[in-house]
């Protein structure tokens, strides 16, 4: 093994992660230059331009409100980043937390949070969020939250699948040996060596997370207007399909192009971090 | 002293109940273990919803004292309970009853704290070199573990102890800042021989210490036991299969068989003429070059 | 009558950092009921050695070289005509008796397989058969474990069950690749014991592997002992024993303690100093140069030419002399 | 009877009645009892009371959780506020579309990813794999109701294939139904079977390293013939959980999809629901879907221990 070469070499030698990184590096960038600069206001309705053909001037037209259409989707890549950011960040703080605790207790604690996260797997984001929608009413916060709540067992599980793996190991037993205590171990032990797995699975679960919300706020369910978002703009061109059928496609691509963006990401991280598990999948 | 046999706790005034109650080992000072009737019990998982759980007697009453200096062997195969019996030693496991005396002390009696204190002066060594050392750690950290969990020492002060035993074993200082990957498996038995030797402890628990290293290197390790014996005066309790291993290493041996000992005695003794018929069984199962 | 022989083998893998020279130049004849003990440490080349023979190597490697069973090179065999010869003409048995067993498949629809498979017998036939194999390795009531799952027997009796497979068409050729290393003593030598007398009986070649050098002086007529792919010494296995004369066998028998050793004998073993190299970048040389206690400039350029000591031992190194002189003097 | 079985049956029955608690908690614990979400804020006081009375919610918690039970699992489930019929009888039209809907989109991303997973895997880096591979990575990363767009554009609106919504209903045939059902089970399916696909090959590939497969090649057994034989029913173990755990992501996916399609199934029963804040449907309706999900998760347990002999007793 001396000579493997270090990691960023094997990060750049790797296409998925190459490609992956360079999409997610276009959605990241495109959020942050859309705080500042975008071509048009992507809010501002101009009834007298709408449904006008690409151009220079509007680089993919404008949509039946006479609103820019690049300038929406560069601004949807902040709703897309921030429903990512925040769900993905309740699911692992809550979903990582839980796993250590039950691999870590074992027993009934353990089978107690593995129930509880298997019956969470019964109510998958949309319903969850129909359910919360329902009672306390539309908004991107619900949905966000919802999202983040189903992404917590996702975490629990693979937490506490990969830990009592771990735990298994001989290092541990040393470790007890030597004196520690199980909250040490479980930080300078367990959790350092399931960090490679859990952060493959960010990148999925934030995919899975813009999906769910484009879900939602294509149902209505998710941001509200004006907040741009690219699963409301899929629902409000929805009736204009027949007239500009382009209208339902450039969301589309966009939400596809970070989700597989992502993925690659993922997929590229899971070769270069850890390649025992490269060869698993 | 205390023993988990629930009648001895009735106090000295009912002398019936004392006389029965199993006789208490008498502590010798220059003993460091004393393992008193240790047994160990497991339920495993219902196989049919009809029938009670089978109970799996692992340690079924064990009994042996290390002195001083000295080196104890327990041979046996697979699902003999011999690894139980040392993670039962080292205070990992919880007993089903029986007691182990670390130098007078009761490891499994001792309050928490106590007890990881106590850890310092007893120390493991395991099996596998590839599993049994943290990936993560730079070998400094993973030498450094029993006195970083241990003690308040100074990272300077730290370091020059790990370097000392890291000598000790054969390794180099410039060893310090390498990832376990980086060795082969003889060289990752020495070091984590350097995590158990770094407390300066009176006894070593080694679980199987060669069994996973190719022939060539297991001969250096072994020769490493016995310099570590000769240098420090360890103490050691030696798990194996492999009663060439024991027979290399140790004063004295026990045969496990199904949890308990079957012949224990002089290692010389016990290989020249065994008594046991497992034991025979055993020895006579050994292929052998030239016999 | 040769029955295998094996002439200037070479297996090749690619890995990350090249191909690699796994086994090399490496050449034997078997006759026919003859017993062969490959020897030596993980990673010598003698696992690959006997993939190799049954065409079974993993994707990145490749054979040179030729492999005559019965005279037929079998390097030049198409996949179809190899799937002939496997299960067939040779048969194997793996080291790990719980993993090398299909855990959806009862022991007896295993066995029956390379049966109906090479020899076209129907079920009842092949029932009747499996029946007596299973009698034949000495597992107690066959009509009832014949309908068992490997998870149902212990070690020994899968390992049982791994050679009732490997001999239920009658091979002219068993290779048994560390069949005992899984396995507890006791049960080894009932195994080793088993495998010797059918093997016996029935009148087959055998290739037992081993890292084990007890294993090999007890079961085998004839030994080679590998070392980084390169055959290092070989001969009749009474006469190796008695006079090993490769420095690498030497150390090899002098590292393991013996059970017949007083401890005030051996208080120290004899250690072969540095590690076993890595397949990827073994010197040019003899394999052993880096270890050896003889090495001089002669022994790095090219590997070192046979030296028959005696009939039939041949040791491959140039200081062999100086090395037998030590030995002696021991 | 097997432990495996018995303990399997117990959690899938904790787990339905967990599902009820929580939907009838999720209910009963947020801001404003059901009545007043149900007429809105700006409703008088007097209705509001009326409907509380006629729910019954002035009655204590317990009881009319057990009633609601009951209401359960004697499948009568309660009383829709907006349409005043029993919710049952709500779903039992819509089940007709939505049921059909999951299975055929079920069957058709296994068919499809077991053939192409299996393909990918035994063509292991090889050009048909990458190219698989290649398009299965494409297939997750496309939102399925995106994709329910893009097939109305194509094969309703350019080519005329199929119409671009609604159902006809069973009474009118069943190719009419089915032809329906088609284009909204291949948008469902395609993300799902994209997955499963991926998940195949890897299991599959997996499957190939173990020992007993060189053992089955080591008898004679052809590549095909232990492929065949010994890998496909061991890989099948874990792709089976995979499908179990999927299929909670597909009853979700036929809301969206059925929104698309303007099919009237469950999901759009849920989000006129929904629309018309009729919480007592919108709750019974959540809870089906939920137990739908487990009892699959069952079934999925109870075919383990017919694939997998070492959950059966031990005695032979």
């Amino acid at each position: 093994m001396e000579g493997q070469p270090s990691i960023w070499r094997r990060c750049l030698a790797h296409r998925s992660f190459v490609a992956g990184g360079s999409l997610t590096g276009v959605l990241v960038l495109t959020a942050l230059v859309s705080l500042v600069w975008t071509p048009w206001n992507p809010i501002k309705q101009n009834l007298r331009e709408r449904l006008v053909a690409p151009s220079w001037e509007h680089l993919l037209g404008t949509d039946q409100f006479g609103r820019d259409i690049f300038s929406i989707i560069m601004a949807g890549a902040q709703n897309s980043i921030t429903v990512g950011v925040v769900s993905v960040s309740i699911g692992m703080t809550f979903g990582v937390a839980l796993g250590l605790w039950a691999s870590a207790k074992r027993g009934w604690t353990e089978e107690l949070i593995m129930r509880a996260s298997d019956f969470m797997y019964a109510f998958p984001a949309i319903l969850l969020a129909i359910m919360l929608v329902a009672t306390l009413g539309q908004g991107a916060i619900n949905a966000i939250v919802a999202i983040g709540i189903f992404s917590i067992p996702v975490f629990a599980r693979l937490t506490r699948g990969a830990a009592n793996a771990i735990w298994a190991r001989e290092f541990i037993l040393a470790a007890r040996a030597a004196g520690k205590g199980k909250l040490r171990i479980t930080v300078e032990h367990v959790l350092p060596n399931i960090v490679s797995v859990l952060v493959v699975q960010i990148t999925i679960q934030f995919a899975l997370a813009i999906l769910a919300e484009a879900a939602l706020s294509f149902l209505g369910l998710g941001a509200q207007p004006p907040t741009p978002s690219w699963g409301r703009m899929l629902d409000e061109t929805r009736s204009m399909i027949f007239i500009n059928p382009w209208l339902a496609v450039y969301p589309g691509v966009a939400i596809a192009i970070s989700v597989l963006g992502l993925n690659l990401l993922g997929d590229g991280l899971r070769d270069v971090i850890d390649p025992r598990l490269a060869r698993k999948r | 002293m205390t023993d988990s046999d629930p009648q001895a706790g009735a106090g000295g005034a009912d002398s019936t109940t004392v006389a029965v109650a199993k006789p208490a080992p008498v502590i010798d000072p220059s003993t460091v273990v004393a393992v008193h009737d240790v047994h160990k019990h497991y339920t495993l998982p219902r196989e049919t919803l009809w029938r009670d759980p089978t109970l799996v007697h692992a340690v079924n009453g064990v009994t042996f004292t290390i002195e001083k200096g000295g080196s104890f062997g327990v041979v046996g195969e697979s699902g003999c309970g011999k690894s139980t019996l040392a993670r039962c030693v080292m205070g990992l496991e919880t007993l089903t009853q029986g007691s182990v005396e670390f130098r007078g002390q009761n490891i499994h009696a001792l309050p928490v704290e106590e007890l990881r204190q106590l850890r310092r002066h007893f120390q493991m060594v395991f099996q596998d070199p590839f599993g049994s050392l943290d990936p993560r750690m730079k070998v400094a950290r993973i030498v450094a573990e029993p006195i970083e969990a241990l003690e308040d020492t100074k990272l300077d002060e730290r370091r020059a102890r790990v370097i000392e035993v890291l000598r000790a074993v054969g390794l180099k200082e410039s060893d310090t800042d390498k990832y376990p990957h980086e060795f082969s498996g003889g060289q990752r038995q020495r070091i984590a021989i350097a995590r158990a030797l770094i407390t300066r402890p009176a006894l070593i628990v080694a679980d199987e210490p060669v069994s996973a290293l190719d022939v060539s290197v297991q001969a250096q390790v072994l020769n490493l036991l016995q310099d570590l014996q000769d240098e420090f005066g360890v103490t050691y309790l030696l798990i194996s299969h492999d009663l060439a291993v024991v027979k290399f290493v140790c004063d004295e041996v026990a045969v496990m068989n199904e949890g308990v000992f079957v012949e224990r005695g002089p290692t010389e003794e016990i290989f020249a003429n065994p008594q046991h018929d497992y034991t025979k069984t055993l020895l006579a199962a050994v292929p052998q070059i030239g016999g | 009558m040769t029955l295998l022989a094996v002439d200037n083998l070479t297996v090749t893998l690619n890995t990350v950092r090249g191909p690699a020279r796994a086994v090399r130049n490496l050449s034997f004849e078997l006759e026919k009921g003859q017993t062969l003990g490959i020897v030596g440490e993980s990673g010598c080349g003698k696992s690959l050695t006997a993939l190799a023979i049954m065409g079974l190597l993993p994707e990145n490697g490749w054979a040179d070289g030729t492999v005559k069973l019965a005279g037929e090179n079998l390097l030049t065999y198409s996949e179809d005509q190899m799937c002939q010869v496997r299960g067939n003409r040779i048969g194997m048995v793996f080291q790990e008796p719980m993993t090398s067993l299909n855990p959806l498949h009862t022991v007896g629809r295993q066995i029956a397989e390379a049966m109906r498979l090479h020899r076209g017998v129907n079920k009842a036939e092949a029932r009747t058969e499996v029946l007596r194999l299973l009698d034949m390795v000495g597992i107690p009531e066959p009509t009832k474990r014949i309908n068992s799952y490997p998870h149902q027997l212990s070690g020994g009796q899968r390992q049982r069950v791994m050679i009732a497979m490997a001999l239920s068409c009658g091979p002219e050729l068993l290779i048994a690749d560390e069949p005992t290393t899984a396995l507890d003593v006791t049960i080894q030598k009932q195994i080793l014991d088993l495998i010797r007398n059918l093997i016996e009986d029935l009148g087959m070649a055998m290739i037992l592997i081993s890292h084990n050098l007890g294993v090999i002086y007890q079961n085998v007529q004839d030994v080679i002992v590998m070392y980084g792919g390169a055959r290092v010494e070989s001969g009749p296995t009474h006469d190796v024993f008695a006079n090993l004369s490769h420095p690498y066998s030497q150390g090899l028998f002098e590292a393991v303690p013996q059970i017949d050793d007083t401890k005030a004998s051996r208080r120290r073993l004899r250690t072969i100093p540095g590690t076993v190299p890595e397949l990827a970048d073994l010197p040019a040389g003899c394999t052993f140069q880096d270890r050896c206690d003889y090495v001089t400039d002669a022994c790095r350029p090219t590997q070192p030419p046979v030296v028959q000591i005696a009939a039939g031992h041949n040791v491959a190194c140039l200081h062999v002399d100086a090395a037998r002189k030590q030995w002696a003097a021991r | 009877m097997s432990v495996f079985l018995a303990k399997r049956f117990v959690t899938f029955i904790a787990t339905l009645l967990g599902a009820t608690v929580l939907t009838f908690l999720a209910l009963e614990i947020l801001p404003g009892d059901p009545a007043s979400v149900i007429l809105g804020i700006d409703a008088p006081q007097s209705a509001v009371d009326a409907l509380r009375d006629r729910l019954g919610l002035d009655r204590p918690i317990l009881e009319r959780y057990f009633d609601w039970l009951e209401d359960i699992v004697t499948l009568r489930f309660g009383v829709s506020y907006t349409y005043s019929t029993p919710v049952l009888e709500l779903v039992r039209a819509r089940l007709a579309i939505t049921f059909p809907l999951a299975i055929l989109a079920m069957l058709l991303s296994a068919f499809v990813a077991f053939g192409l997973g299996v393909f990918a895997a035994s063509r292991h880096n090889r050009p048909g794999d990458v190219t698989v591979m290649g398009i299965s990575q494409l297939g997750i990363s496309v939102p399925n109701f995106w994709l329910a767009l893009l097939l109305i554009l194509l094969f309703a609106v350019q080519l005329r294939w199929f119409s671009s919504g609604g159902f006809p209903g069973w009474h009118n045939g069943v190719w009419p139904a089915f032809k329906a059902l088609i284009l909204p089970a291949i948008a469902l399916a395609t993300v799902q079977g994209a997955i499963l696909a991926r998940f195949t090959r890897s299991a599959v590939l997996e499957t190939m390293r173990e020992d007993y497969v060189r053992t089955a090649r080591a008898k004679g057994l052809s590549r095909r013939a232990t492929l065949w034989r010994h890998v496909l029913r061991n890989a099948m173990i874990p792709v089976i959980t995979i499908m179990g755990l999927q299929f909670a992501n597909l009853l979700a996916g036929t809301i969206v999809v059925e929104e698309v399609f303007a099919m009237p199934g469950l999901g759009r029963l849920i989000l006129q629901a929904i629309s018309n804040r009729d919480v007592i449907v919108v709750r019974d309706v959540v809870l089906m879907l939920a137990a739908f999900v487990v009892f699959i998760n069952f079934v999925v347990d109870v075919l383990y221990a017919v694939i997998d002999p070492r959950l059966k007793p031990h005695d032979v």
